[in-house]
């Protein structure tokens, strides 16, 4: 038995076929989920793919967050079913509260693609045990609104509990991915609940996964290896 | 002004003597006359609407047609072909069953008043253009042109322009994976914003725009139809119908990304359910287009319900809403009884769509509003027999004083230290620095298919995971050498399109192209454009790639002065097998650097003449275009049989310009020495055309330099590559200069984040 | 018939890099002067019905819950004389 | 110091995709009643000095220059009382 990890295709989700392409190459089984249904069809953990749901207009992920699938995600989520939220996909989950913090536009105010180098600073996710903490990953970053913004006392929090999953490393060459690329609070990539089971970050893991398309590495396929072990074990 | 109820076809035979304001919507009197003519009576106020945007310049072709004509006449036979000319989008056979489809066109006037929306819109048309071929879009192009770098208009025209590209095509996940950005002062009133999209589907899936089958029902699914892009309608509906109307009517169209991604979904899903008898994009000309296409294309009539069409301003006249340019809509025909699934996939994607009639059996377009018939015209007269014009053209008096112009005769540096300062003049100039300030606005990555993008030669998609069967195309136009020879300036653009293709590994299939050019009134225009034509024309029947289809762009000047001829051709290729690509960076250290081809001292319309000399003048580089072929062929086999690891070739800016960037591109550094029988200065910036840059790997070497000799492809060694960045490596000509590479990193990319950010 | 609008504003400790990008072009417009620019959305609604209390109360809780992101955003609704507004 | 606030909408006959988006979500939100829904953007400005006539014309002449496209959009230029603004 193989673990079934379902991705929901909101109207305007772009990154859907390729985050299930990723998750068949760690050899978990990919099931498409739809926006209007709630029924998340039984699988072991979900995830939400990038994209512009509803033209990330209003605010990234404002209009998406309350569509029928996120009213069983958010529940599930809380009873502890992972979930991993990929840009488009972390702004839903700040939207829908799953996570703390809000989303804005870059500081630069340019939408921006390249390979960013990361930390990992919490290897104990549903998502990153895989790695090992502290490790530097390189993963394709390509986002108009991926400034991490919350109040001192959220984020003095978030560090606290080690609930920062990932953060942009900043030292180095710029032409090797480093530094912040939009002015996130505290560099911070990424977080998670206190549970560890919902996670979100700005960069895009499913399109490092083949080391011929993408940015032809293979730091993000942890994610999708992490999350299948960890539900064929359970 | 009282208006008479309705301008009906009834009515309009009833008052011959009505007169209608064609001047005002851009008819001549003998193409008014023509079309009184071809009714046999007045035409009605909605009839004449549509024969005067269909007639125009945009959609009729009338100034081009008679040249045009040569893509068709001089084709090589290629089996590749599967759909040509005339349709939406031309379709190419790649194999394993796949086709791919391709085209460029231009959005340059919109993007001028409104850069964000204007460039935006521009995307959004190449795309619904891809899907009306049956094909999912899968990768975008844009090759740009704008004024003086420094030009303070330039500061708010490109920045809109890149972010609409970006903001339209990153919204519908498509990776951008190539362009171009070019600035001269001669396009500073008429920046050009080109856009090319491409798309794959399966042989049988290709779909064409026409409409058969009586009884078949016409569907309009998508955006609600808005007063966008009606001004002469607009004239129309206020001074000779009704001068109670509001007279607003938007210039400029805005674009709805989001709208036009779930169009993409929900046609697809049409498509492969197999509900689609035929298929229209809405344009230029909107309804008026979509419907005379249709039906002319097709074996039947057509019968229209304009009351039917959704709209998004209750207020549009039916003259109005048949010329409504509004975006993000597509008309298909489909068959009655599989309606029902086609409205219930727009339903799931939540795009609106109504029927709005039928095909019927005779051979007329019927347009009802009202309770009224407003239309009765026989489609093929709209479609396809507009004017054909063949306006005069004359070589102008000027050519031979530029061409005599000489740039060869232009001082040159005479000691290392000058080529040195003057290599960093060049590689930092705004034609020739990093573009990525622009490149990293738009998604490369999204569709996860993407094998190379900017900054290679060309852009290349993965269609097949199983095989890795991918494709490859570059859009390349250099309108100096058009501007001192359009002839050899469009063969030029062709083989710098074909070379940078088969420089990846790609096999260079076919062309589409968009053509820029000033105004066809002026013969020296006229002239330009027909000798640009002539030339690609010529030069395609000789590399055996066809004209699968293409745009042109006319009226782009300011005042009298015209912008430099710009043909902009797009290449696509093939390869079996992407894992065999090569890239243009360097990868490692020891690799021998050959020179392909021959460098003789070609200096006019160069980078090096502009940034040094700020001269336009001389001949362009000389065409070859057998060279060009067996350029290709070696590219292709050594890079299918692993000879070489990186490939750059050669174009503006010459021999250095292109070991800088695979440089910088490796992180690795380049010992250069000056081949014998060349000067330094002409190895480094000569522009000779049919050349590239390859490195070897050192287990290679002998079988690389065999297959060149055996084949008769001259071939230089020219150096080595050696050092990486992170410990200090530098370009170094032998005996002449050495650049560390952080100076020209800094050179390279500092340039359009100051003139921009 | 009438107009509400909800004006949503960042909150004034977030950084807005799109009002400063709009105060740094200022001087070179040649316009001094300009101590500090915020840039917010502006949403119009057209109501239908009256726009008594209880249907403002119902605005205000979707402003609050959806046209506005309270963790960065501050909102203000008010009803707008239908007169015309002057340019 | 005073505010001036520079409202800028869309033209009413220019497609607003982003007001749609709004509006077309109400219902799902459980909120009737709204015949349609157009986003804009609010502009703050903090101006040195008095806003005098000239101030005006001059934040005016900005507006249209820079802060709209008046090929596509309309704006209205007003000084807001300097008071608290309520939520
Ligand atoms: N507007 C653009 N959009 C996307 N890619 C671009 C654009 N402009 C330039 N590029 C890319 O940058 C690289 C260098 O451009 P250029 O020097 O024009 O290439 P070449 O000389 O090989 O034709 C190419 O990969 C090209 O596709
Ligand atoms: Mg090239």
């Amino acid at each position: 038995m193989t673990a079934r990890i379902g991705v929901v295709t909101f109207p305007g989700s772009l990154d859907d076929r390729d985050t299930q392409r990723a998750i068949r190459l760690a050899g978990a089984e990919p099931v498409a989920l739809w926006h209007k249904d709630k029924d998340l069809k039984q699988v072991d953990a979900v995830v939400l793919p990038g994209g512009f749901s509803y033209g990330d207009y209003l605010r990234a992920g404002a209009i998406s967050r309350f569509s029928p699938v996120m009213e069983t995600v958010i529940e599930q989520a809380k009873s502890g079913m992972p979930v991993l939220g990929i840009c488009n996909g972390f702004q839903v989950l700040t939207e829908a509260h799953l996570l703390p913090g809000a989303m804005l536009g870059n500081n630069h105010l340019h939408f921006i693609c390249r390979d960013q180098k990361l930390r990992v600073e919490n290897a104990g996710t549903a998502w990153t045990a895989d790695y090992a903490a502290g490790q530097e990953i390189h993963i394709p970053l390509k986002n108009m609104d991926g400034r991490y913004v919350a109040d001192e006392h959220t984020l003095d929090m978030l560090e606290a509990e080690g609930r920062v999953a990932f953060r942009y490393v900043v030292r180095g060459e710029a032409a090797d991915g480093c530094g912040n690329p939009n002015g996130s609070l505290r560099d911070i990539a990424g977080i998670t609940n206190e549970a560890g089971n919902v996670v979100g970050l700005m960069p895009h893991p499913e399109h490092a996964v083949e080391p011929l398309v993408g940015s032809g590495r293979t730091d993000g396929l942890p994610f999708f290896t992490s999350i299948l072990k960890k539900l064929v074990n359970a | 002004m009282s208006r008479t109820p309705l301008d009906t076809v009834e009515n309009a035979a009833a008052t011959p003597d009505v007169e209608l304001p064609w001047a005002e919507l851009g008819l001549k009197k003998d193409e008014y006359e023509r079309v009184v003519e071809i009714l046999g009576r007045r035409p009605t106020g909605a009839e004449l609407a549509m024969y005067s945007v269909m007639w125009s310049e945009h959609c009729s072709y009338k100034s081009s047609k008679v040249h045009l004509r040569q893509f068709g006449e001089k084709a090589p036979q290629s089996d590749a072909l599967l759909v040509g000319i005339g349709e939406n989008a031309g379709v190419v056979d790649v194999g394993q069953g796949y086709a791919v489809t391709f085209k460029v066109e231009s959005h340059n006037h919109p993007s001028y008043v409104e850069p964000y929306q204007g460039a935006a819109t521009g995307v959004g048309g190449i795309v619904r253009d891809i899907i009306a071929m049956g094909a999912r879009p899968v990768a975008v192009v844009d090759p740009l042109r704008f004024g003086a770098a420094d030009h303070p208009d330039t500061k708010r025209v490109l920045p809109g322009v890149v972010a609409g590209i970006g903001g339209y095509g990153n919204c519908l996940g498509l990776p951008n994976i190539g362009g171009e950005v070019v600035f001269d002062a001669c396009y500073q009133g008429n920046p050009l914003v080109n856009a090319g999209a491409i798309g794959v589907m399966r042989h049988e899936d290709i779909h064409l725009a026409k409409a058969s089958g009586t009884g078949n029902k016409v569907i309009l699914y998508g955006a609600r139809t808005g007063g966008d892009g009606i001004g002469g309608a607009s004239i129309l509906a206020s001074e000779t119908f009704d001068d109670a109307k509001p007279s607003k009517r938007p210039a400029v169209q805005v674009g709805d990304p989001f709208q036009e991604k779930l169009l993409i979904e929900c046609t697809l899903e049409a498509f492969a359910e197999k509900l689609v008898v035929g298929i229209q994009d809405l344009g230029a000309a909107g309804l008026s287009c979509a419907t005379s296409e249709l039906a002319s294309n097709g074996s039947g009539g057509m019968r229209v319900t304009l009351d039917d069409v959704p709209l998004r301003d209750s207020t549009l006249s039916p003259e109005e809403i048949l010329m409504s340019e509004s975006q993000e809509r597509m008309c298909a025909v489909v068959e009655p009884e599989k309606v029902d699934r086609f409205l219930e996939i727009c339903d799931k994607w939540d795009v609106i769509a109504t029927v709005i009639g039928e095909v019927t059996d005779g051979d007329r377009l019927e347009i009802f509003w009202h309770g009224g018939k407003i239309v009765d015209v026989d489609p093929r007269t709209v479609a396809h027999d507009g004017p054909v014009y063949e306006r005069p053209y004359a070589r102008p008096s000027w050519q031979d004083a530029l061409q005599a112009d000489d740039a060869n005769k232009l001082p040159r540096p005479a000691t290392g230290e000058e080529l040195k300062d003057q290599v960093l003049r060049l590689v930092s100039s705004p034609n020739q620095a990093s573009k990525s300030w622009i490149t990293s606005q738009y998604d490369h990555f999204v569709q996860g298919n993407t094998v190379l993008a900017q900054p290679e030669d060309s852009g290349m998609i993965r269609i097949d995971e199983e095989t890795g069967l991918g494709v490859a195309i570059a859009t390349d136009g250099n309108g100096r050498y058009a501007k001192l020879d359009p002839y050899a300036g469009a063969q030029l653009a062709l083989s710098e399109a074909y070379r940078n293709v088969a420089t990846t590994g790609a096999k260079p299939l076919a062309v589409s192209d968009c053509l820029n050019f000033g105004s066809p009134e002026d013969p020296a225009v006229m002239w330009q454009f027909a000798e640009a034509i002539r030339g690609l024309a010529d030069a395609c029947q000789q590399l055996g790639t066809p004209v699968t289809g293409g745009n042109v762009s006319l009226y782009n000047q300011t005042g009298d002065v015209a912008i430099h001829p710009t043909p902009v051709v797009a290449v696509l290729g093939v390869i079996d097998d992407v894992a065999r690509r090569t890239p243009v960076a360097f990868q490692e250290e020891g690799q021998l650097l050959y020179l392909l081809g021959d460098t003789h001292e070609e200096f006019g319309g160069s980078a090096w003449s502009q940034v040094v000399h700020d001269h336009l003048g001389g001949l362009p580089p000389k065409v070859d275009l057998e060279r060009e072929r067996l350029l290709a062929e070696i590219l292709i086999s050594a890079s299918r049989d692993g000879m070489i690891d990186s490939a750059h070739d050669l174009s503006d800016g010459g021999l250095i310009q292109a070991v800088v960037e695979s440089a910088l591109q490796g992180g690795k550094g380049a010992r250069l020495i000056v081949p014998d029988g060349l000067d330094a200065f002409t190895f480094l910036f000569s522009e000779s055309a049919g050349r590239a840059v390859v490195a070897v790997p050192r287990s290679e070497e002998l079988r690389f330099n065999d297959m060149c000799g055996a084949r008769g492809l001259p071939v230089t060694r020219i150096g080595v590559v050696d050092g990486t960045e992170s410990e200090a490596a530098v370009v170094e000509v032998q005996g002449e200069f050495a650049l560390s590479l952080t100076e020209l990193r800094t050179a390279h990319e500092a340039t359009i984040p100051a003139l921009l950010a | 018939m009438a107009r509400v609008v909800v004006d949503v504003m960042l909150k004034p400790e977030i950084l807005d890099p799109q009002g400063q990008a709009v105060q740094r072009a200022l001087p070179r417009l040649g316009f001094e002067g300009v101590s500090d620019v915020r840039q917010g959305k502006r949403f119009e609604l057209e109501v239908d019905g009256p726009v008594d209390d209880a249907a403002l109360a119902r605005i205000h809780e979707l402003a609050e819950s959806f046209l506005a992101n309270t963790v960065i955003e501050d909102f203000t609704v008010k009803v707008e004389e239908v007169a015309e507004v002057g340019k």
